[in-house]
């Protein structure tokens, strides 16, 4: 059992860490990056609402990220409206594709979801691609300028890590709620046993709907987060790598836990971003490590390095024999 | 005329051109017990999957407490009163014995939609899950994990999870199977102390306990209903002994 | 008229390049249940493979043979130290093939550049045969050939040899193959080999068509799972009606609805896929 | 944060500096290229045209040495908008180069006029960069897409008196582009386009559309970028297709020529370089390449090439001093070339070379295929024959810009 001290204490050190971050950085390059890593990680939270959760494999979460930037952006620059009513319509409007998608997916199960997920997200790369009148194909859409909410200055690096943070924050607390809420409780169990959930009076679709549509909703926020960030989205942001690579920091990172979707965006996107500078064959490096992680720490980076230093714990005298054996046991069991 | 618990008009389901249930008709009383009887592979599981809904019948009609619920799912036939048991343990071996029956509680609760509030701090839930346990005598356990438990424990757990919906129509699917000769006294004390007033549909094999638990008996071969009766005439019919004996 | 032969032929061609590409593909998920997210990264790396022997004067028929040779003992390696420690576990296992589909893709432009790079096909196959007005490359008669003898060798394979009654024994029940004593170990190695192998002969197959650059493995990798998923998973005639369907759609629907191009082969599979989740052949959902 | 303050106070410092004191000093200059995915081919010809020109000035231009960062974007517009910053915020870039594809161009474009970062493109020939969207930090030095076809649809109407033509071309704004452009010149002189086909950019195999080509038309243009224009002209060839093809500059680019065979031989396309141009500067040029990297130098090294002898030579006009920024972008625009491989080369006030733009016909020469030059039209405005003003009155060219009749 994990012990709930431990956890919140290193939450704690944690939430320290972010917010000082940007004292110790010596570049608003490294703020950047931040930013760039707490939007990934509440797409990641969201889906692993779905994954981890739901045990349901999605491979076209992307399409909330880049509807949502899509819709924001338009919105804004081309529609004429408002920065508030752009981001309430576009989280509204992706929000309510998640339920289409939602009721299409969920059709099926297993690998047949992902495979419908899959297809749909392809479906919005072509139309992003093709319908180049509205979302400027390939070239994609720019000029949006970052709001101003509160008088905040959001193209200030630091303010606008601070203002992503708050819903990384707010994204955290909602799937800590979640995970423990009725709702939380019932797609976990729809996920292990859904004929039994059924019998017991849960209508398995609905939860597995409504889950859906809640991760839309917060993969929407992700996308309006992204948006703001990037002040640009091309047909790259709905693409299959752009979902896959969001899959892969959620198993990276471990599924079904809160903190590892957010380790695994730091791994990937610190990877992509700034490993890349120093080692040519990044992808390289980054398929190795995603090997590694599976075949090593099978549970993903979070739950693998508790056990990991549970193990450690555990041997009064920490010769490293002992703590191997003790990891090696722990594996078999 | 007072409503049927459980009524079941020319029931058929067939899998892939086969029969499992062939033109099964049956009214259950309330308060009734009725036991199941028959060989593997009689469609006694296909017939309770039937009324459970686990799956549509291919002709037929099944009305709970007179209501047609041919086309409901099986979630809503829970919430009209109706809760069963598996003949194949499916628990939540991960979670604690407690908190399978607080899983079982939320399954006829509105909080199952709720995303927000905190399922643990839902005392009245989990006092009324602990209520449950005193009464299958499973309460020493409840922190346990399932997986720490031992098979017939898992198999009280399985009824204390239905008893928790407090239906007035259970469905048993074999809940004595496999147990040692100690177990299956605690559950059949269990089973006895359910409130009369609940319709109790079993599955079992053991003769001498269910027997003694029936009021009437079916018992089915080929997805077909041979025999019904009271304890005595079923005991006596002729085509009883045919279906146990001469095959 | 003469529309509807040639994109039927078209459709034809290109259906049974998909077929080479994604029987592979459903040996291995019918019978380990592995979705094989490297698939498109074997494909490509068995047509650079093969274009590398050609390039050192190999004929073009020994380098489709080496082309497949060294992508099943990559993927049988793979198979036995990686995939094997993962059994049961199908997320850890899209992870993982994942990650090698990077690697693979990475280190091929690593090697050949990233330069797109035509295989260069036999003098014999070259050009167009021709009736009346009708012109179609000869070569494209023949990949369809392939792919018709080569449904005919798998289905014989499966259905009529010893090792076929073994593989349809693992895809029925595994539990059941084992205590027959099929020795599933061993079974899953060849398989594995065998799916990986017409994978990497496939690319130097439809090199000349498609011809080699970075990003042919994400680009056919798609194409793969929707012709599986159409056709249903684990039959080999869900695979081969799967990949012509999907040839046809291609090929007719780009021609009529080019403003769809981009979706076309994904509307129909949500479609199917909707209305019947267990694709067109399957028995049984995924 | 400590660094990034010394890093500005060194700005200032220089700011404050005279130009001798700063010559000292490396000049930054950050380099965006493509390293992996699919647009690594092109990253990589980039990189090498870059090293041609670097070494040929070893290292150092007007007096300074040149310190060359280089970043990978993937080719994700995403990636490049992080690069730039990694770039300018943590490296210190002064000026930039990349990067590849027109969509990064403009997924920064918003960044470069908040930093104020002066920024040569080497490779991307959206038009609206140095039109719609101008961008006073932005200058090009390649052509834009309608740079080079605007001649070719003349010279298809008049000199090859092609009278319809049936268009294919890359389903993207770059193929966009370059079939608007080449239409309108060519329907201006008396050509008709009869039929358009748009093939999306991940086409698995152009069978489906080289058999939708009007047989009744005299030639097809194919307008194609990457690797589609080897795999579009052998299908076309294996099809038995009769009818002559007209290329796009990118269709039969050097960079892939080298892997074409007979099927590309008699291409007629038309471009701002071409490998066999026959000027003492580009035969320096095109040896040089050779016997470096073994093979013509084609798009994307002759971009990056030129764009470092852009950055030389306003680096030379402001003596190496580019503290002032508004002087050293001023220089830019200024660049003045008279012998280079693209011929002579100066800006419009757009911040686009004039260009002369080549006929050429693919031949085969010395073993090996060639872009053999045909006729030249000299000094070729991206405005063509239009003036800027009109030109830009219409919207960009664009899939839509005029149905085929």
């Amino acid at each position: 059992m994990r012990s709930p001290v431990s956890t919140l204490s290193l939450s704690l050190i944690g939430l320290v860490a972010l917010l000082v971050m940007p004292w110790l950085v010596t570049s608003e390059y490294y703020i950047n990056i931040a930013s760039q890593i707490a939007i990934a990680a509440i797409l990641a939270l969201s889906l692993n609402l779905l994954v981890g959760w739901g045990g349901m494999i999605s491979l076209g979460h992307a399409a909330y990220l880049g509807v949502a930037a899509y819709l924001s952006i338009y919105l804004t620059t081309q529609a004429g409206f408002g920065h508030l009513t752009g981001a309430l319509i576009a989280i509204g409007a992706t929000t309510g594709l998640a339920m289409i998608f939602g009721y299409l997916a969920l059709r099926a199960s297993g690998l047949g979801f992902l495979m419908i997920t899959l297809a749909l997200g392809q479906i919005l790369w072509g139309v992003a691609y093709r319908w180049s009148s509205l979302t400027g194909g390939d070239n994609g859409l720019g000029g949006l300028k970052r709001p101003h909410p509160f008088g905040l200055n959001l193209m200030d690096p630091t303010t606008f890590y601070y203002f992503v943070l708050v819903f990384l924050g707010i994204a955290l607390l909602c799937m800590a709620r979640f995970m423990q809420s009725g709702l939380g409780q019932s797609l976990q169990g729809t996920r292990d046993q859904p004929r039994r959930m059924h019998a017991l009076g849960y209508n398995v679709w609905l939860i597995q709907w409504l889950s859906f549509v809640f991760a839309g909703f917060w993969g929407a926020v992700a996308g309006l987060l992204y948006a703001y960030y990037n002040q640009f989205v091309s047909p790259q942001a709905l693409h299959l790598t752009t979902s896959a690579e969001t899959l892969l920091m959620v198993i990276a990172g471990g599924t079904g836990t809160l903190l590892g979707p957010v380790v695994g965006a730091a791994l990937v996107v610190i990877l992509k971003n700034v490993v890349s500078a120093y080692i040519t064959r990044w992808l390289i490096l980054l398929g190795v490590i995603f090997v590694v992680i599976v075949l090593f720490m099978p549970e993903g980076l979070v739950p693998g390095a508790r056990r990991v230093l549970r193990a450690l714990k555990n041997s009064p005298h920490t010769d490293k024999d002992a703590d191997v054996s003790s990891i090696v046991r722990d594996r078999t069991q | 005329m007072t409503i049927s618990a459980l009524e079941v008009t020319g029931l058929y389901r067939y899998f892939g051109g086969l029969p499992a249930v062939r033109d099964v008709t049956m009214r259950i009383p309330a308060g009734e017990r009725r036991l199941l009887l028959g060989p593997n592979g009689a469609g006694k599981t296909t017939f309770f999957n039937l009324i459970a809904g686990d799956y549509p019948p291919s002709q037929g009609e099944i009305r709970i407490f007179g209501q047609n619920v041919t086309r409901k799912s099986a979630n809503q036939r829970t919430h009209l009163g109706m809760a069963r048991t598996y003949q194949i343990i499916t628990l939540f071996p991960k979670n604690t014995v407690l908190h399978n029956v607080v899983i079982s509680l939320v399954g006829l609760r509105e909080c199952r939609f709720n995303p927000w509030s905190d399922l643990r701090r839902q005392t009245a839930l989990w006092d009324e899950a602990r209520a449950t346990l005193v009464l299958v005598g499973l309460e020493h356990l409840a922190d346990q994990t399932v997986m720490e438990t031992s098979y017939g424990e898992r198999r009280r757990l399985e009824i204390a999870m239905a008893l928790a919906q407090k239906p007035k129509l259970l469905l048993l699917d074999e809940p004595l199977a496999g147990l040692s000769a100690d177990e299956r006294q605690d559950v059949q004390r269990l089973l006895q102390s359910i409130p009369r007033d609940v319709t109790i549909v079993m599955i079992e094999h053991d003769m001498d306990v269910a027997l003694a638990f029936a009021d009437v008996i079916t018992v089915m071969q080929h997805g077909q209903v041979v025999v019904e009766g009271s304890r005595a005439d079923v005991v006596a019919d002729p085509k009883t002994r045919e279906v146990y004996l001469g095959q | 008229m003469n529309f509807w032969i040639i994109q039927g032929l078209n459709g034809l061609a290109f259906g049974s390049l998909l077929f080479i590409l994604a029987s592979g593909f459903s040996l291995i998920f019918g019978l380990m249940r592995i979705v094989n997210l490297s698939h498109g990264a074997y494909f490509m790396l068995g047509a650079y493979v093969g274009l590398s022997a050609i390039e050192a004067g190999v004929n073009f028929w020994i380098a489709i043979l080496i082309g497949g040779g060294a992508i099943c003992i990559l993927g049988t390696v793979i198979e036995r130290f990686i995939l094997r420690r993962l059994t049961g576990q199908p997320l850890a296992q899209v992870l993982v093939t994942l990650g090698i589909a990077f690697i693979i893709a990475d280190t091929c432009v690593w090697i050949w550049t990233g330069d797109p790079r035509p295989v260069p096909m036999p003098h014999e196959l070259a050009g167009a045969f021709r009736i009346s007005h009708l012109a179609f490359p000869i070569y494209r008669l023949f990949v369809i050939g392939v792919a018709f003898v080569l449904a005919a060798a798998l289905w014989f394979l499966l259905e009529r040899s010893r090792l076929g009654a073994m593989i349809r024994a693992g895809v029925d029940d595994l539990t059941m193959a084992r205590a027959m004593g099929i020795r599933t170990s061993l079974l899953f190695s060849v398989v594995f080999c065998l799916g990986s192998a017409l994978a990497g002969a496939g690319g130097v197959l439809a090199g000349p068509i498609l011809s080699v650059y970075p990003g042919l493995d994400t680009d056919m990798l798609p194409l793969a799972l929707v012709v599986v998923i159409l056709g249903g998973v684990g039959s080999l005639l869900g695979a081969f009606v799967g990949s012509l369907i999907i040839g046809f759609i291609y090929s007719y629907g780009q021609a009529l609805f080019p403003d769809l191009a981009y979706m076309i082969l994904f509307l129909p599979m949500v479609l199917v896929l909707t209305l019947r989740p267990t694709g067109l052949f399957g028995k049984q959902a995924f | 944060m400590l660094c990034f303050r010394i890093l500005l106070s060194t700005t200032v410092l220089a700011t404050l500096a005279l130009a001798p004191a700063q010559a000292a000093e490396p000049l930054k200059v950050g380099f965006m290229t493509v390293r992996s995915g699919a647009l690594a081919a092109g990253g990589r010809q980039m990189e090498e045209g870059l090293k041609l020109c670097m070494d040929e000035h070893h290292g150092e231009m007007a007096g300074r040495k040149i310190d060359l960062i280089t970043a990978d974007t993937a080719g994700q517009p995403a990636v490049a908008k992080t690069k730039v910053q990694e770039l300018v915020e943590r490296d210190g870039a002064q000026v930039l180069i990349g990067p590849l594809a027109a969509f990064e161009a403009l997924a920064i474009d918003d960044y470069i006029r908040q930093t104020k970062t002066p920024i040569i493109s080497p490779s991307a020939a959206a038009e609206d960069l140095t039109q719609r969207k101008l961008n006073p930090w932005f200058v090009r030095a390649v052509g834009t897409s309608a740079q080079a076809h605007h001649p070719l649809g003349e010279y298809a109407a008049k000199d090859l008196h092609y009278k319809k033509i049936a268009i294919i071309a890359d389903d993207f704004a770059f193929g966009h582009e370059i079939a608007a452009s080449f239409q309108r010149t060519f329907e201006e002189n008396g050509g008709k386009i009869v039929q358009k086909l748009w093939s999306p950019l991940n086409t698995a195999e152009y069978g489906t559309y080289i058999t939708q080509i009007d047989p009744d038309v005299d030639a097809v243009f194919a307008a194609f970028a990457g690797g589609n224009g080897i795999k579009f002209l052998s299908e076309y060839k294996n099809y038995g297709m009769q009818k002559p093809v007209l290329g796009a500059m990118t269709t039969v680019d050097e960079g892939i020529l080298k892997r074409m065979g007979s099927e590309a031989v008699g291409v007629i396309s038309s471009g701002w370089y071409s490998a066999a141009i026959d000027t003492p500067a580009n035969k320096k040029f095109v040896e040089a390449v050779r016997k470096a990297y073994g093979a013509d130098p084609g798009y994307y090294t002759v971009g990056a090439y030129m764009a470092c002898q852009f950055l030389n030579n306003a680096l030379e006009q402001v003596k190496g001093d580019i503290s002032n920024k508004e002087a050293f972008m001023k220089a830019l625009r200024n660049v003045n070339i008279p012998e280079s491989p693209y011929g002579p080369v100066k800006l419009d006030k757009y911040g686009q070379p004039i260009l002369d733009i080549t006929i050429r016909k693919v031949e085969k020469k010395d073993g090996r295929l060639q872009n053999v030059v045909i006729k030249t039209y000299p000094a070729v405005s991206q405005f063509w024959t239009y003036g800027a003003d009109q030109f830009l009155k219409s919207p960009v060219y664009s899939r839509d810009w005029t149905p085929a009749k």
